[in-house]
């Protein structure tokens, strides 16, 4: 038994991985842009499909690299065309947007690549598990997780070491300073959110070599992104890390013991934490109002 | 008895000490202008005073009842009303409304789901009063939202009126306005004084203002009480005319 | 100007008040007669009602009270099985199945937004998405009781009886529509009666400015929660028809996407007039009736109705027509 | 989602032009009282969306490619077929409430629905209700014709009962009694691993497993929960995509040299979307494109291929007997009065063209379930033909694995 809730707990990490891409993007986009991205994992589903489209003529690793930065690309044409001009309006239309996008998202995915699931052929070297013992941890596994390690360590000292980082840290704590020290906001904005769309596009390559691409595949992260943002604190980036870990740890052993309740743990986890601590496990007092 | 005490009120945000130490007492009746240079904290204690947040340290009185961890809410009960250096109010709905929302939470009716005949016939007299006080009669049905900034003004001072306060806290009333609207606040701030008897607490930019109207002025610079006297006190003191009136606009 | 010339002035706007009511109790009391005609049925105009209902609830917080609750299907499916299960379970009386419903919706609403109140904006909407969510999976995992995924299924709505009176509601389609309306009539009168008040106009002080509102002595808090607790019982109210409706209770019913569509159903009515969201109802559930029929590519013709109606109609249907109509 | 079928147009035009013709349609829904006949109008609902979509999709052709060889023939009752296709998007409420708007707004004279149980089940409750004939292509669970059947509702796929006893004792005889399953908590799981259990204990057999959510994408904690309890066979009960994300971690985990894997149904459209190694194991198939020799099935296997390009599969099957014995039970009855059909259908013997398998294929009086052969066998990577990737080790009586219509606790009533 302990070796099962052991075997779990390192599971839940990997899974928290997943999560803690997704939230970080999500937090990043509302941290700044006041914006709930609905469409967020429409985004992940696209970027497994570019990576379909892409393998078989630059391969697994090209498309790791190339796949990610084209959804952020179509993440950034949208918020230009489409989501910036509802920045200054009410929250509700941003939330109305995004919300419509969703479903025009993954309806196209449907309608462009079926809705069968799709494989995403990863490597050999990296399907087998690394020992009889540790059989759970696929060679693709500990790769996910290293690329997602690697992923939140470059965006953190991106957002610490860089002008650009510095700004958006900036920007989310005190917008109206930042503009008017005179630093385009706009472009700010459009910047940040695609950086969140990045996020998502690599997680949907990784998930794509893990379980497959279909239409919805992005569905099933987003409601554990967003508490994984609501756990952690909002505004808090290290507090939607710990978030979507613990949300993903307390999801696999929930499954040891009462596998249908899996997905109901992480909001039970919520509602104790907003009960406990209405500002999240690192929230900031400024941050909710 | 003083209408309001404020007794070595004290706020900091992280390092930064906005307001420092600083005690201050109005009288019943009496209209006290605040002033001093921008960046003198002089809104922040307005907020302090007003329960916007509580203070670091200090306390704050009124009528010798100590309000100091009293919400907003809770200080409004109590006869306190203000306005805001940016004007406040409910721009969609029409200046009858909103003065008339005033009125019925100053009644105690923000819960009611319903008023009686009488009730409501007391709440119309009164929006109405206070309109006619404010000479916003002419604009009753307009929406606010869409009178000049000196109307708005106006507006949101009869919104504090209508909540019939024993203190009336006005940030910088005259903020923004012409020459003409200047006049015309001014005038209505005499009148409520003079003829209505409100204890008044204003910060004012406006030195022609300050010193037509104020009975008393309290000069605050860099956080910290500087001065506290007559208008003919403060004109006359070497330290309020090196700090501020020297190198006022 | 005298006292006269205010009554005048604000008398004007309110004269023709009672033009926009009579025209939609009118169309909904001979929906009946006409519906066949245009190639409606019963059972969508009665789904009309409901969406309409909870989208007006909705709106009681949205529009009136400036607060965006993404959560609303929550209570809405909370309603649905507080009389799915009454009926199932409890008794087979249609109107404590509708009561249970309501007061199903409505407690919780009024516990959780204890809970909610204090957030503000973006966050609100996103922890009442949350919050709502757990009730998707408590009915989703909850098989014995539930019926989990397969929803709830086994109850029927019964005839009405009052002394020896009986409308039988169960079998007659129109007897049914016209008891959805009454009840909707009730919830729509309450609201209305609520939103005239000194405490509606409190709510929309709040809508209007919050600093303003707290400086007042509102207890904004205060007041944002009474206003959800109020929403959430007449969404529920709702949801206790809609279980009537199908006789049939699922767990889509309290789903976050759910509450997507009652935002935009408000949103597209006008979410600033009374009965914009009863419009936005009644042309989303029309649309989504005929175009689900019409296309694979269902979703998509929703989701451009999204974005168009935010980038293009911000104001809603009503609020062209009103902003049309005012000089 | 209508694709209304029109008569006498070919086959390929229709296919392709049915959305088009269902849009203008809908603008005016009398085009074809002009050709002095008004068609009868069929609604099937099934989830176009959702996980089980593919399932759905071959649902769907199987009953397009019936109604249109039947308006080729002549139509029923002298009367064409119009076929009405709607998503219920793998939702039950959603499914409920298609159903409701095919009888109230389109009339109906038959409804077909669905590849998911509950939804089907669900409907049966709307259909019965409103008196609509209902068959029920490729929802599965026991209660639709068992405890809850309906005078109006027939069945064409199998009971879950029927299908895991007719593999219980083979995947006992070739792995063992030890079991673990992984089964979707929905109503076909539900029924489906309680008519496992009921086999296995009998044969002194031990289980353990997990119900999970039927749209679960991550199966690992569930996978190593199934590899710590060490059993003979994994039955993986879940159904479409799922069961596809199932395998691939099941033998990225490199399981399959621990345990067998083995269930109820594992689909060709399933089989084709999984790896090759995971391409295994022992199911009962429903029924299979390669019959030698039996007559008919070449023909409908090639109808198939023809328009949709696709192998036949079971669900192709399922919705092309579907279309056909509504037409059957309306000529036998010459009515289209639920009443009249259901009891015509009652005891009703397949036609070969249409039951497509050896045998004697009929709907059982007691309960409306369709008794066919059922056929178990082993999934493997394709042989030749890529579909060929099930070789069949037995047919069984349908009738002999499915228990008796007392043991499943169908009682029929007709209304008065």
């Amino acid at each position: 038994m302990l070796q099962l809730v052991l075997f779990n707990v390192t599971n839940g990490l990997i899974i928290g991985a997943f999560y803690v891409l997704m939230a970080l993007g999500v937090a990043m986009i509302l941290n700044l842009s006041n914006v709930i991205n609905f469409a967020h994992g429409n985004f992940l589903a696209l970027g497994g499909y570019f990576a379909f489209v892409l393998t078989p003529y630059i391969g697994f690793w090209g498309a790791l690299v190339v796949a990610p930065p084209l959804v952020a690309v179509i993440g950034y044409l949208i918020e230009r065309v489409m989501i910036r001009r509802v920045y200054s309006r009410d929250p509700v239309y941003s939330l109305l947007l995004t919300f419509g996008l969703a479903f025009i998202l993954q309806d196209a995915c449907r309608y462009i690549w079926g809705t069968t699931g799709l494989p995403l052929t990863v490597p050999a070297s990296l399907s087998q598990g690394i020992s009889s013992e540790l059989f759970f941890i696929t060679g693709y596994r500990l790769f996910m997780m290293a690329i997602v390690a690697i992923a939140v360590i470059g965006l953190f000292a991106f957002l610490r070491y860089t002008r650009m980082g510095v700004r958006i840290r900036a920007g989310t704590l005190d917008l109206d300073t930042v503009a008017a020290l005179g630093i385009n906001v706009r472009l700010l904005r459009s910047f940040n959110f695609a950086v969140g769309i990045y996020l998502a596009g690599l997680a949907g390559v990784l998930a794509g070599g893990q379980i497959g691409l279909n239409p919805n595949m992005g569905d099933d992260l987003l409601m554990p992104a967003f508490i994984a943002v609501i756990v952690g604190g909002v505004g808090s980036l290290t507090g939607t890390l710990l978030g979507g870990l613990l949300i993903g740890v307390a999801s696999a052993l929930t499954t040891v013991f009462f596998p249908s309740a899996q997905e109901a743990v992480i909001y039970v986890i919520m509602a104790v934490v907003v009960l406990i601590r209405p500002r999240g496990l690192m929230g900031e007092e400024g941050m909710l109002t | 008895m003083n209408m309001l005490e404020v007794r070595n009120a004290t706020k900091t945000f992280g390092s930064l000490v906005a307001v420092n130490g600083v005690s201050l007492s109005v009288a019943a009746g009496e209209l006290r202008a605040i002033i001093g240079p921008n960046g003198a904290g002089k809104t922040t204690f307005f907020n302090l005073i007003t329960g916007f947040f509580p203070p670091t340290s200090g306390a704050i009185l009124v009528e010798g009842q100590d309000i100091t961890r009293l919400s907003a809410q809770e200080r409004v009960k109590l006869g306190m009303a203000r306005t805001f250096q940016i004007t406040e109010i409910f721009p969609e709905l029409t200046v009858h409304e909103n003065v008339r929302i005033a009125v019925e939470v100053g009644s105690g009716f923000a819960l009611r789901p319903w008023i009686g005949r009488d009730a409501a016939a007391t709440v119309r007299r009164a929006t109405e009063e206070t309109l006619g006080l404010c000479g916003l009669e002419s604009k009753a049905g307009r929406s606010v939202g869409e009178l000049s900034h000196g109307d708005q003004r106006a507006a949101e001072i009869a919104m504090a009126l209508a909540l019939k306060p024993r203190l009336l806290l006005l940030d910088e009333p005259t903020a923004g306005m012409g020459e003409q609207e200047t006049y015309q606040i001014a005038g209505l701030i005499r009148r409520l004084h003079k003829q209505s008897n409100y204890t008044i607490v204003l910060i004012e930019h406006d030195m022609r203002v300050v010193f037509n109207l104020a009975d008393r002025i309290t000069v605050l610079d860099q956080g910290a009480l500087l001065a506290d006297g007559t208008p003919q006190q403060i004109s006359e003191n070497p330290a309020v005319q090196a700090a501020y009136l020297g190198t006022a606009e | 100007m005298s006292t006269t010339t205010i009554e005048t002035v604000l008398k004007a706007p309110t004269e023709r008040r009672w033009l926009p009511a009579a025209i939609v109790w009118v169309v909904l009391l001979s929906a009946p007669l006409w519906l066949p005609l245009v190639g409606g049925y019963t059972a969508l105009a009665s789904h009309v009602l409901v969406m309409g209902l909870v989208a007006m609830a909705l709106n009681f917080l949205l529009g009136f009270t400036g607060v965006m609750s993404f959560g609303h299907a929550a209570y809405f499916g909370l309603g649905v099985y507080g009389a799915g299960l009454t009926l199932r379970y409890i008794s087979n009386s249609t109107l404590l199945a509708l009561l249970f419903g309501i007061l199903l919706g409505g407690l919780v609403g009024t516990v959780l937004g204890a809970l909610i109140a204090r957030r503000r904006g973006v966050y609100f909407a996103m922890v009442t998405i949350a919050f709502g969510q757990i009730f998707y999976y408590i009915a989703y995992s909850w098989n014995s009781f539930t019926g989990g995924y397969d929803g709830l299924r086994g109850f029927s709505r019964q005839p009405l009886h009052f002394g020896p009176l009986v409308i039988d509601i169960q079998n007659n389609g129109t007897l049914f529509y016209y008891f959805v309306l009454a009840v909707f009539a009730i919830c729509i009168g309450l609201m209305a009666f609520l939103l005239a008040s000194p405490f509606g106009r409190t709510l929309i002080a709040v809508r209007e400015n919050q600093r303003r509102a707290r400086f007042l002595g509102i207890a904004v808090d205060r007041h944002i929660w009474l206003s959800f607790s109020i929403s959430c019982y007449f969404a529920a109210a709702a949801g206790a028809l809609y279980a009537l409706l199908n006789n049939f209770a699922d767990p889509m019913s309290l789903h976050y996407s759910l509450s997507g569509e009652i935002v935009i159903m408000a949103v597209m009515g006008g979410m600033r007039s009374f009965w914009g969201p009863l419009v936005g109802a009644a042309v989303f559930v029309i649309l989504q009736d005929y175009i689900s029929s019409m296309t694979e590519n269902w979703m998509s013709c929703i989701g451009l109705l999204f974005v168009l109606v935010v980038m293009f109609f911000p104001r809603g249907l009503l609020g062209v027509l009103q902003r049309r109509g005012s000089p | 989602m209508a694709y209304r079928i029109l008569p006498a147009i070919g086959r390929r035009t229709l296919i392709k032009g049915g959305a088009a013709l269902g849009a203008l349609q809908v603008a005016s829904p009398y085009i074809i009282s002009a050709r002095g006949e008004v068609p009868i109008k069929l609604g099937f609902i099934d989830p176009i969306t959702g996980v089980l979509s593919a399932l759905a999709a071959s649902e769907v052709e199987g009953a397009k490619l019936a109604v249109a060889n039947i308006n080729a023939s002549g139509g029923v009752l002298g009367r064409q077929l119009e076929l009405l296709v709607e998503d219920s998007a793998n939702d039950v409420g959603t499914g409920v409430q298609k159903a409701r708007k095919l009888i109230d707004r389109d009339k109906v004279d038959g409804i077909f629905a669905d590849v998911n149980s509950a939804i089907a089940y669900a409907i049966a409750g709307v259909t019965s209700e409103k008196g609509v004939f209902h068959i029920v292509p490729g929802g599965h669970t026991d209660p639709i014709t068992g405890k809850d059947c309906k005078w109006n509702v027939f069945r064409i796929c199998n009971t879950t009962t029927m299908d895991s006893a007719a593999i219980s004792a083979t995947l006992v005889k070739k792995f063992g009694k030890r079991w673990f399953f992984i089964t979707p908590d929905y109503a076909y799981g539900q029924t489906l691993q309680e008519g496992f259990v009921k086999q296995l204990t009998a044969m002194g057999g031990t289980y353990e497993g997990d119900k999970l959510p039927i749209n679960t994408v991550d199966f690992s904690a569930t996978l190593i929960k199934a590899k710590a309890y060490k059993p003979d066979v994994l039955l993986n009960n879940m159904g479409g995509l799922a069961q596809i994300n199932c395998m691939k971690q099941f033998t990225q985990f490199g399981m399959q040299k621990d345990m067998a894997l083995g269930g109820a149904l594992f689909e060709l459209e399933s089989i084709t979307s999984v790896p090759p190694e995971a391409q295994t194991g022992w199911w009962t198939m429903e029924w299979w494109w390669n019959q030698p020799g039996v007559p008919h099935v070449a023909e409908f296997v090639a109808g198939i291929k023809k328009a949709t390009n696709k192998p036949a599969s079971a669900r192709h099957w399922f919705g092309y007997v579907g279309v056909h014995s509504f037409k059957l039970a309306a000529e036998a009855a010459k009515s289209l009065e639920g009443i009249k059909m259901a009891r015509a259908l009652e005891g009703l013997v397949l036609p070969p063209e249409v039951a497509l398998q050896p045998g004697k294929v009929f709907f059982r009086t007691g309960d409306h379930q369709l008794m066919p052969s059922i056929f178990t066998g082993e999934a493997h990577p394709p042989k030749g033909d890529p579909a060929n990737v099930f070789t069949i080790a037995e047919a069984i009586a349908g009738e002999t694995a499915g228990g008796t219509v007392a043991e499943n606790g169908c009682k029929m009533t007709y209304p008065a």
